[in-house]
């Protein structure tokens, strides 16, 4: 069964059982050891694979075997084995350390890595916080990342790991700009921050995934597949931990868990942007194929357990678009040289922030262009007819004057009614 | 939420207000100040939102608290160019030392 | 569960708060500050105000404080720039706080804030509806709280415009004619239009300014040359 | 209402009629992208920025004096007039008409336009003198009038704020800009520390000042100035206004907090520690732009709060003569301590900061008998000295812009010829050259001016301050006591200026010391912004400002 709905069942169930004979505070301590045992499974396996996939990808491209030797033949038991070696080392802090800083660091990191899979939704519905901010918690909570880095790169008491934490903030404040503005292109497309919304309204075919919404879209998401890997660190940007300047970076100093904990975030983050990037470009969790995916949502629609098969199907879908998205991001890694920072710097200030502005603006301009030339707002259909059930379903009458006892902000939650809104002022005019 | 009524939010921010000011008032390195500074706006932050949720201020103190976050992110990166500036010239952020003008 | 939620922020937004003033590490300081903040942004999540939430983490503990971190970094003379402070500046630093913190929480915390909100909301359906009508929810009247608790982003962004989800179209009359006394000369509540578009020229500016001090000299001056 | 006849309402009435009103700031922040974009496209090689910026205050100038006109003739300009009207296309029912705008946000009368109008001209004079003493050299052109100008678009908001998000905003886009100015000469120790200062203390009392706000607006459950005294009208009825009633106690906290703030920025003791350091600090420009425009809006900003608490309930009577006596207090406090401390100032730029700091004092006494007139039980006096009281304010607010401008720009000009700003540095200036004549006889005009010696601007400004108070006292024996300080403190500060101008005019000047040579240009200059000193001292200029100012502040009081 899926974690997910594992955890938001037992969550119900506890909540709900009244003949539970523990009190509520017990069982919040139940439902949040549940909760962390799922999310653990749940969150480590994908980062194994990948490390294992890192290796195996590299050796490929390096020409050379990678690993071999531990757990038969594609050597896919080296990520575990890997993993029982880093559980069984020393956990050392050194002594100019700031011990207290040194040790809570790496902690910040994974929680951070890890909370903002909380606003990811797998499949229509199967979410862990449904927020209308949806993306903008998500990249808000990825954001703090950066802070667990540079406490760890300063606290380490090594120059090495102060200039690797340093060039890490740098970085990634700065390639945060343009990350929220090529997130914020297919928002405008879409109209909503809720990235279960945003996903939802790709159904029906390979045409309706905002990549190919407009030119600029489809640019825009090669340039946000560029600022993540700048803001994961990873090649050619991973200045932080250039081994062959810094040693190691900000981890120099770390070792056992607490450093396997700065990968498990990375990976982590790896995975969350490419997954991202999937739902706000590659069309969510669709398939792309269109009788597929109209199958899929009319059985949703009508069978009672269709639901679930949209769900379990579409998170696989997902995660596929995603581990090719990691898959990409491990090969530029093998394939590119590192950039200097002083270049890291000018890629993201001189090139990706203006192109992403102009991106920005050439998206918000070219449903108005579309419109005054071929008579609607998008090539292929009017984004609005594709909007999710849970916003049409029981929405009154489109019209900005409806009678009746839906409260206001009801009535606003239709794009419809904002759109003949519009044009109704437009007219009055 | 039905026990936590607004005075409990407004004791936390009342709080963070003053642990604010005595920081502004005793910690003697610049930056230690500014640290200082974001404790009271975040005091008076909490304030809007918890009165927005509980009071008749509705939507206005979400605004005005989004608003303050963003001023008050400007104002830190100016204090920080002016501390850096002071750096340059007097190789300390202690602001004890800033003692040249006086009379 | 919300408030054993609010009890956990709660502490580490005050104990943040607390150990930033009795902490003598500048790092440790910052460390102890994001803590505080983003316990304080867990609380904007437990008060419905969600956007203002993530806007707390993203800006203030992803990007202001980062700030302040770098430029403690920056700034640092020895390898942990500590600070001692005198034991008696401390103890006068720790009266004055708790003589300040008596007075504000004694004074803010002993207003009735329920009976002061039952009349204000008394006095608005006066003046708009010229007659005291029937209080059906008693949760309607308090304060603004969208039936999705939570999801303010849409209400938020509306605002900025000037359509008022929580003022103006809450209201029931349908005339609009006698909104005109109740909130002054104006007829609607007020939208942020203004300051949404003008602390992005002021944020322009701010940042010029900061550019202009943190960058070398453009040209090196005559008199070194 | 429905999201319709919002959205009508907002985007075909409001916004037009508030971007008719709000156009010369709007023009100010397209100079500021225009600078911008200038240096990047490398224009400032033929035409240097500061014109530009010269340029762009001018228009805006412009912009807010036909505002001013149209308001004051009713729209029925002739000539110039007219074809200025019709330029910035003002229309009855946008500029004609006076109320908030933006949604409330901001508010439009007589008074609002009036500081408007005193600032963009301050704007266009600082300008003009920045070009002259070439104070940003060609490379830091743009930064520096981008600062320029983005602290006035904040100052422009300030005098017009009508909520109290825009106090806070005004306040904080007035101040983090001229924190950088201060500290503009980055090479300079001084600059540095002085800046430092400025904004550890200014970012501090920001913060508190945000903190009261929260718990005004909390407490009254709205944040629209203009209702702010209503609610509390309807908050305390039936009860009795007492330091232990919690409401009312609440809402002095709040106050104090926010006055804490405006009084940082009026430099009123016990706040004003920044003033003396960040002047000296700074460039003698930037003083004056400190000295002049930010305590002016800060002034209005005052005003404009104050008033927010006006009403006819009881207990905002009380609320009213109790802030009016604080005031009243902070007054004396202020001008005593800024005219004894520039006793034993050596360094010019730093005697003028405490001179401001007194200054300061005398016009929020002004304030003080406001409050106490407008919230007097007693019969005796009403509205109509009320306006009195703003008039008066609205009179020193514009002959200080000349003083305080004409003594600044002196001691600049006098900066890049000897680079030294001590006082002994003045000695014997007089047998310089015939535009550095020109210059002393400036400065002693000024600084007479600035004492209210008669025949100058100055005197008439104290003389309607010191008589508003008089009114005041009327209401209450405090305003008494607080002239009569003032009129002690006026004596005391002749003497400290009377030094200046006895180094200036009699001392030999020192051995070693060269001949002042002022450009004939710089002379030009402190002529042209002196002669309103003269002008509104002794032509009929002083009728025609006076009546301006009877104008604006009765129409304050509608």
């Amino acid at each position: 069964m899926n974690p997910f709905l594992l955890a938001t069942s037992i969550e119900n169930w506890i909540d709900s059982a009244s003949f539970w004979p523990l009190s509520v505070l017990p069982a919040a301590v139940w439902a949040a050891i549940i909760h962390t045992t799922l999310v653990g499974l749940f969150f480590g396996l994908p980062a194994f694979v990948f490390i294992w996939a890192e290796r195996k990808v590299a050796g490929r491209i390096q020409d050379r075997l990678g690993p071999t030797r531990v757990g038969g033949r594609f050597g896919w038991l080296q990520s575990l084995a890997d993993g029982v070696k880093l559980i069984q080392k020393e956990d050392l802090a050194p002594n100019a350390a700031d011990v207290m800083l040194f040790r809570l660091a790496p902690y910040i990191v994974v929680i951070a890595a890890f909370s903002a899979f909380m606003f990811l939704p797998f499949s229509a519905g199967l979410v862990a916080v449904a927020m209308d901010a949806g993306l903008f918690i998500a990249l808000a909570v990825l954001s703090l990342e950066v802070l667990g880095i540079v406490l760890a790169g300063y606290a380490s008491g090594s120059k090495w790991s102060l200039f690797g934490g340093m060039r890490e903030a740098a970085q990634m404040v700065s390639y945060e700009v343009p990350l929220g503005i090529t997130v914020v292109i297919p928002v405008v497309v879409a109209g909503t921050l809720n990235l279960g919304e945003i996903g939802a309204l790709q159904s029906g075919g390979i045409q309706n995934w905002l990549i190919f919404s407009s030119p600029f879209t489809f640019l825009a998401f090669f340039v946000f597949f560029t600022v993540t890997l700048a803001s994961n660190k990873r090649a050619p940007f991973d200045l932080a931990e250039a081994e062959s300047e810094l040693v190691g970076g900000f981890h120099t100093e770390y070792s056992g868990m607490r450093w396997s904990f700065f990968f498990l975030a990375e990976y982590a983050s790896m995975f969350f942007v490419s997954a991202l990037g999937a739902i706000l470009f590659l069309g969510g969790w669709w398939t792309g194929f269109s009788p597929l995916d109209n199958w899929l949502l009319s059985t949703a629609q009508s069978s009672v357990g269709g639901d679930y098969l949209l769900r379990v199907f579409g998170m696989k879908i997902l995660m596929v678009k995603a581990a090719i998205l990691v898959f990409v991001q491990i090969w530029i890694r093998w394939t590119l040289p590192r950039l200097r920072i002083d270049q890291v710097m000018t890629t993201c200030l001189k090139y990706l922030v203006p192109m992403s502005c102009f991106l920005f603006l050439g998206a918000v301009i070219w449903p108005l262009v579309l419109a005054t030339t071929i008579g609607q707002t998008s090539i292929w259909s009017p984004v609005g007819d594709r909007m999710p059930r849970s916003r049409r379903s029981g929405e009154p009458e489109v019209s900005s004057e409806v009678e009746g006892d839906e409260t206001a902000m009801n009535r606003w939650n239709s794009r419809d009614s904002l759109v003949t809104v519009g044009l109704s002022t437009g007219e009055a005019e | 939420m039905e026990n936590v009524g607004l005075e409990m939010f407004l004791a936390v921010s009342a709080v963070l207000f003053v642990c604010g000011v005595v920081c502004m008032a005793t910690k003697r390195n610049a930056i230690g100040v500014l640290m200082g500074v974001e404790l009271v706006l975040n005091g008076a932050n909490l304030n809007l939102v918890a009165f927005s949720r509980y009071g008749s201020l509705g939507l206005d103190g979400q605004v005005m608290s989004l608003f303050v976050i963003v001023l008050a992110a400007a104002e830190a990166a100016a204090a920080l160019a002016i501390v850096l500036a002071f750096y340059n010239n007097h190789m300390t952020v202690d602001v004890d030392q800033a003692t040249d003008l006086q009379g | 569960m919300s408030t054993v939620l609010f009890v956990i922020y709660a502490l580490a937004a005050s104990g943040g708060a607390l150990a930033v003033v009795l902490s003598q590490n500048v790092v440790r300081m910052a460390f102890w500050l994001v803590i505080s903040l983003s316990s304080v942004a867990g609380l904007f999540f437990l008060l419905g105000a969600d956007f203002v939430g993530a806007t707390q983490l993203l800006i203030y503990v992803g990007g202001t404080v980062v700030l302040l971190i770098f430029g403690v970094m920056l700034t640092s003379s020895g390898p942990y720039g500590t600070i001692k402070s005198q034991p008696a500046e401390v103890v006068q630093a720790g009266i004055i706080g708790m003589a300040f913190l008596a007075l504000v929480a004694s004074t803010v915390l002993s207003v009735n804030w329920e009976a002061n909100e039952v009349r204000l909301a008394h006095a608005n359906d006066h003046a708009e509806h010229g007659h005291v009508h029937e209080v059906s929810e008693p949760e309607s009247e308090q304060g603004y709280n969208p039936e999705e608790s939570g999801n303010t982003t849409r209400s938020l962004g509306t605002a900025l415009l000037g359509v008022r989800f929580d003022k103006d179209l809450s209201l029931e009359s349908e005339d609009g004619s006698n909104h005109g006394h109740t909130h002054g000369n104006h007829e609607v509540s007020a939208g942020y239009l203004l300051p949404f578009e003008i602390v992005s020229v002021h944020l322009l500016v701010v940042l010029v300014g900061a550019a202009y001090l943190a960058r070398a000299k453009r040209r090196v001056d005559v008199e070194n040359a | 209402m429905s999201v319709h006849s919002i959205l009508n309402h907002v985007l075909g009435e409001d916004l037009p009629r508030s971007l008719e009103v709000f156009a010369p700031e709007l023009v100010l922040c397209a100079t500021v992208v225009l600078l911008l974009l200038w240096r990047m496209l490398d224009l400032h090689q033929r035409i240097p920025t500061c014109w530009v910026a010269l340029f762009g205050s001018l228009v805006a100038f412009f912009g807010v004096f036909a505002q001013f006109m149209y308001l004051k003739t009713g729209g029925a300009g002739v000539g110039g007039l007219e074809f200025l009207f019709d330029q910035w296309r003002l229309t009855p029912s946008g500029v004609g008409e006076i109320g908030p705008y933006f949604t409330g946000l901001l508010v439009h009368d007589q008074f609002a336009v009036f500081f408007r109008l005193v600032l963009t001209l301050f704007l266009v004079l600082v300008t003009a003198l920045t070009i002259l003493t070439g104070i940003p050299d060609a490379e830091d052109g743009q930064d520096f009038y981008t600062l320029l100008i983005g602290s006035t678009v904040g100052m422009l908001m300030a005098v017009g704020a009508n909520h109290l998000l825009m106090l806070f905003l005004s306040i904080e886009m007035m101040s983090v800009p001229s924190y950088v100015m201060v500290a503009f000469q980055k090479g300079r120790k001084q600059a540095g520390e002085a800046s430092l200062k400025y904004v550890v203390y200014g970012a501090g009392i920001a913060g508190v000042m945000l903190y009261g706000i929260s718990l005004i607006a909390g407490l009254l459950g709205t944040a629209n100035m203009p209702e702010l005294g209503e609610r509390f009208a309807i908050l305390m009825q039936g009860e009795f206004f007492s330091m232990s009633n919690t409401t009312a106690l609440t809402l002095v906290l709040g106050m104090m907090m926010v006055l804490v703030g405006l009084a940082f920025k009026l430099s009123l003791v016990p706040f004003h520690f920044w003033c003396p350091d960040a002047f000296e600090g700074a460039s003698a420009e930037v003083c004056g732009f400190l000295s002049v425009a930010s305590k002016a809006a800060a002034l209005a900003l005052l005003v404009r709060f104050v008033l927010a608490f006006q009403g006819t309930h009881e207990s905002l009577a009380q609320l009213g003569i109790l802030f009016g006596i604080a005031l009243g207090t902070i007054s004396i406090i202020t001008m005593t301590f800024g005219n004894l401390a520039a006793y034993s100032q050596t360094n010019l730029k730093r005697l003028l900061a405490y001179s401001t700091i007194a200054h300061a004092g005398y016009m929020v006494m002004a304030v003080s008998a406001m409050l106490v007139i407008l919230n007097s039980p007693s019969s005796s006096v009403g509205v109509g000295q009320a306006a009195t009281c703003i008039e008066g304010l609205m009179y020193y607010v514009a002959v200080y812009l000349f003083m305080n401008l004409s003594a600044f720009a002196i001691v600049a000009l006098l900066r890049n010829e000897t680079f030294r700003e001590d006082i002994s540095s003045y000695r014997g200036i007089i047998s310089g050259s015939a535009a550095t004549k020109v210059l002393c006889v400036c400065l002693a005009i000024s600084f007479f001016s600035l004492v209210g010696m008669p025949p100058f601007g100055g005197f008439f400004a104290k003389m309607m301050i010191f008589y508003s108070a008089l009114q005041a006292g009327h209401a209450h024996w405090f305003l008494w006591i607080v002239l009569g300080f003032g009129a002690l403190n006026t004596v005391f500060s002749l003497f400290y200026y009377l030094n200046v101008l006895k180094a200036a005019f009699i001392s030999e000047p020192e051995a070693d010391a060269a001949p002042v040579e002022v450009p004939g240009m710089a002379g030009a200059y402190v002529l042209l912004v002196t002669i309103p000193i003269l002008a509104l001292g002794m032509s009929s200029l002083q009728g025609d400002l006076t009546a301006t100012a009877k104008y604006v502040a009765a129409s304050l009081f509608q």
